[in-house]
């Protein structure tokens, strides 16, 4: 197939360019539109094979059973991994990392400890450990990158015999650098730390292989991934799962319960309290076998390509600043930039009128914005679904945005 | 092309000509308006006497929709008394939750009946009535002690 | 419409129906089936308004909060709330009774102070209370009901000047009985406590107004009200959620985030973080409206029929013990039952042999099995979608199972 | 129907014999097993004696698969090695995963073989397999100090 019809292939997954034919949608970073073969997946779910999960010896309870375990398995898969067991189902990133934070931080962390946490990480992997940090005296230690939101050699530094958790997000959402995570990992196993990975960004661009990476815990959510809201998955290692008392407790996750004592299952029920979401795990898994039908690699040689011809076109624009770095393999699939003169708000709200869904602000990154003496920015985030025209067309609506400006470029 | 009009037919103006923003030299009401979401930032000195907004002016970094809506708000409270002042605050909230107003109260907004569109960007509304939210605290404060307020999500 | 009609309207909206036409499916109580309404909601949201709530300029992500934001008045107004603030979204009654727990409990519970639990509670509303407990030193106190779990007006008693909290299953899954609240938030009050309901069992139901009940807080899930799985509802006072702590914290629910201090956003969405459910507050918004269109006095009347019904024909029965009041007004949509010489699963298998699916077991209330001296029941439990040949057949299948077991009734 | 076979065939047999369900005089091993989910609580009692199985047998309370598969275990193993014992358990449980098994070694699980179809019922799986994995530990320890087993979600 040629360029143009891989692209428009592509595009015809997804149904909501049939609906908003006219959509340019940059805004993928912030949740994935969804495919065809999704939207379908959860449909049958909900109409013939809905029940609750584990509990029950009918049919419908089997069924979703059989979901529910084998998502586990897919999802097991589709990162690497070899043991079910270290696979728990949350509802987005946010709850996989405050369960991290919460069962494991607060449980085993005391004052004087240290919590490394790269600064351009997203809110969600750091109001949390501020909050351990409140509770349990462990300190809070910021890795600073740089400019293009690369982390320095000599930041490794700051990992010592004191820091119990390093925290990172792969790819940061606020400026698009992605890192390499093994150097983190191994500097943190040297030290005797537990190395965390945000994967939100990474999760369906990129291959993942917790096993190669040697990850302790890693986070994402399925709605980023084309899968739907309300599910996301938390990797750990068994014998840190096994390690860790429940976070949310009550139904399904406990073997005997009296009125003054509970035995916990093991994990990973442990770590799932309540009726489960089914129909998220069914949708993610759907999303999943999207993905290897298109295939990871193919994900990434369009998105790199698309990275590559955005940086191209918007250097061509003289009011335009890029953040970020400057070589196409340290990126994600987005690019960060402002337009001189007009509040990212201004331009995102303008070039919504003309179709164009970008994102504006901190992107959850303030602390990463005060380091690079940001308030806010322009963010373009693009899947498979986007094309070079979509690129197009953002450049054309920019020099408009800025002539609603006053400005003549 | 709704956006397009909001921000062609007044933000510019306002915007480039800047008349408002600057600090009073005897302010006797401060207030500091802020909306995390944007990142914008402003701060409305107001000059009370006798009754009258004798003098008004702001300072601060806001999106083009925050800061123009204050300076409009500005000009168009500036030398009135603090009960007139007080109705178009009302009026003016009013207008963007969707509220029908009668013809002379519409009216009586001027240019800032242009941010009525704001109805139909729910994500900027909290931009067009920052400015419109700190002259209410000062309008309903008696002392000119300086306060710092937050707007929630509701208008 | 006459009776028959009219029950094969209410089917008529389940396509689980036409997919699975023998299914008598008598575990609504676990999980509900779902009509088409909601299943088509859930696909329009996916296919044409999906986007990132709250964040975004752009009219996906504005249709979103529109969503999200309006489905939290529809909420409200369906539990006769008056400010739609009180109205906290959560994954499912678990994670809501989980959020009183870590956020008030934790925060405001000291030695000596007492949690009183009605023990027919649910697992989700005990485990969270024994953590509670154990972390702040707070003691557990149990309601005892009777036989038919009654609560006899003498447990009022244990209700004191050092009762904190008082929390209660409105209707106990675990043997049916429905409670008159009002009581118990009363008495609650009088002695300066809060009050919780677990209106999991009620919710689609029965009539919630919780400004009449004068509740502080209650919890129930989408899931069991014909709406997706995946999203859940805490409605807590005004007042109080004000003056708790987060308990998820990350994206969204903040203000400010600096690297070592962070503001949070105003009630409800303190307790919101991360990237939230829309499309599961899309489904529940449609199940809301289905319940509303059927009408909660019509649903109520036929289950109300079917209680009866059952009771009477399950009475019939010489080998059946049935559990729970006699009186068809102290009842929710559930009767638990043994089968004579017959372990529940094993009852519970061959009835789904014959393509009925009850529940069999503790139904997640172990403490109220241990009080009644049982150590698993038989339950079905239903809703619109069942008539009085569910009914029928089930009966039928129950001679046969104790055929299989060799029983000559 | 066949849930209703796995159960006419073995079951009631078993059930009502009850011949299996009583304690031992001299157990040399005694292991407790339990399935919460069931509320399934039996206890495997056996007699070792120079590496065979003298005796064995079962108390307790469960459901009808998960005391038929312990009665039927009981019969099968009684008198056997502990090697050959050991491979039935090994051999049982590849069949309830669904695993082929040569002709020969399904012979070897004689009554037993009826338990196949839990394959089918997943949800009761941890029923019909709770006294072979009593078993297994029995096999695999040395000692005879009393031990608790709780099954997890693989089989
Ligand atoms: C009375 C009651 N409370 C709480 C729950 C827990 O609900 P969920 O599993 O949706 O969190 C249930 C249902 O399982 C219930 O019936
Ligand atoms: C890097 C990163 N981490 C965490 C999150 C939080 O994910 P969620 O909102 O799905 O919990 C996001 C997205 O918002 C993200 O981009």
């Amino acid at each position: 197939m040629n360029e143009k019809a891989l692209e428009s292939a592509y595009r015809a997954h997804f149904p909501v360019f049939r609906v908003h034919p006219d959509l340019i949608y940059l805004d993928h970073a912030a949740t994935s539109q969804k495919p065809l073969s999704v939207v379908e997946a959860i449909q049958n779910q909900m109409v013939s094979e809905n029940g609750s999960p584990h509990r029950g010896a009918h049919q419908l309870s089997v069924k979703s059973t059989e979901i529910y375990e084998g998502g586990r398995q897919q999802v097991m898969a589709f990162i690497g991994g070899l043991d079910p067991r270290e696979i728990v189902f949350t509802k987005n990133t946010t709850e996989s990392l405050n369960l991290i934070a919460y069962s494991y931080g607060m449980t085993f962390l005391k004052p004087k400890d240290e919590i490394a946490i790269l600064i351009s990480s997203h809110h969600s992997n750091i109001v949390p450990w501020q909050v351990v940090s409140q509770k349990t005296g462990a300190k809070l230690v910021y890795l600073l990158v740089d400019q293009e939101g690369k982390l320095p050699e000599t930041e490794l530094k700051k990992i010592n015999e004191r820091t119990q958790i390093v925290t990172f997000p792969w790819v940061s959402n606020g400026i698009g650098t992605k890192l390499e995570p093994r150097q983190l990992i191994k500097k943190a196993h040297e030290m005797g730390a537990i190395a965390i990975i945000d994967a939100a960004q990474v999760a369906g661009h990129e291959r993942i292989n917790v096993i190669e990476l040697d990850a302790d815990f890693l986070a994402f959510s399925g709605h980023k991934m084309f899968a739907p809201q309300g599910i996301g998955v938390l990797y750990g290692k068994y014998e840190l799962l096994d390690k860790m008392p429940p976070f949310l407790t009550g139904g399904d996750m406990i073997e005997y319960v009296t009125c003054f004592e509970t035995t916990y299952e093991a994990v990973p029920k442990r770590f799932e309290a309540g009726t489960q979401n089914v129909s998220g795990v069914k949708g993610l898994v759907a999303a999943i076998d999207f993905i290897e039908q298109i295939g990871l690699d193919a994900i990434k040689t369009h998105e790199h390509k698309l990275t590559q011809y955005m940086m191209m076109r918007l250097k061509e624009l003289s009011f335009i600043t890029i953040y970020g770095p400057e070589t196409l393999n340290d990126r994600g699939a987005l690019v960060v930039f402002n337009v001189e003169g007009i509040h990212p708000h201004d331009v995102a709200s303008i070039l919504d009128d003309h179709g164009i869904a970008i994102r504006a602000g901190h992107h959850c990154t303030q602390p990463l914005m005060q380091h690079l003496g940001l308030t806010a920015t322009c963010r373009a985030s693009y899947s498979i679904y986007n094309s070079e025209r979509d690129v197009d067309d953002l450049v054309k609506a920019l020099y408009k945005v800025r002539q609603v400006f006053g400005y003549d470029d | 092309m709704m956006t397009d009009s909001i921000y062609t037919e007044i933000i510019m103006y306002h915007n480039k000509e800047g008349h408002n923003k600057h600090l009073l030299d005897h302010p006797s009401h401060v207030e500091r308006g802020h909306n995390p979401n944007c990142g914008d930032d402003l701060t409305l000195q107001v000059e009370v006497e006798a009754g009258f907004i004798k003098d008004a002016s702001f300072v601060g970094n806001g999106c083009a929709i925050s800061t123009a809506a204050m300076s409009i708000m500005i000009d168009l409270v500036k030398g009135k008394s603090v009960e007139d002042a007080n109705q178009l605050v009302k009026d003016y909230l009013e207008m963007i939750r969707g509220h029908e107003l009668s013809a002379e109260a519409l009216e009586s907004l001027e240019d800032a009946q242009i941010f009525a569109s704001l109805q139909k960007m729910p994500a900027r509304v909290k931009c067009g009535t920052l400015g419109w939210h700190c002259m209410r605290v000062v309008l309903e404060s008696q002392d000119s002690s300086e306060s710092k307020i937050t707007l929630d999500h509701n208008i």
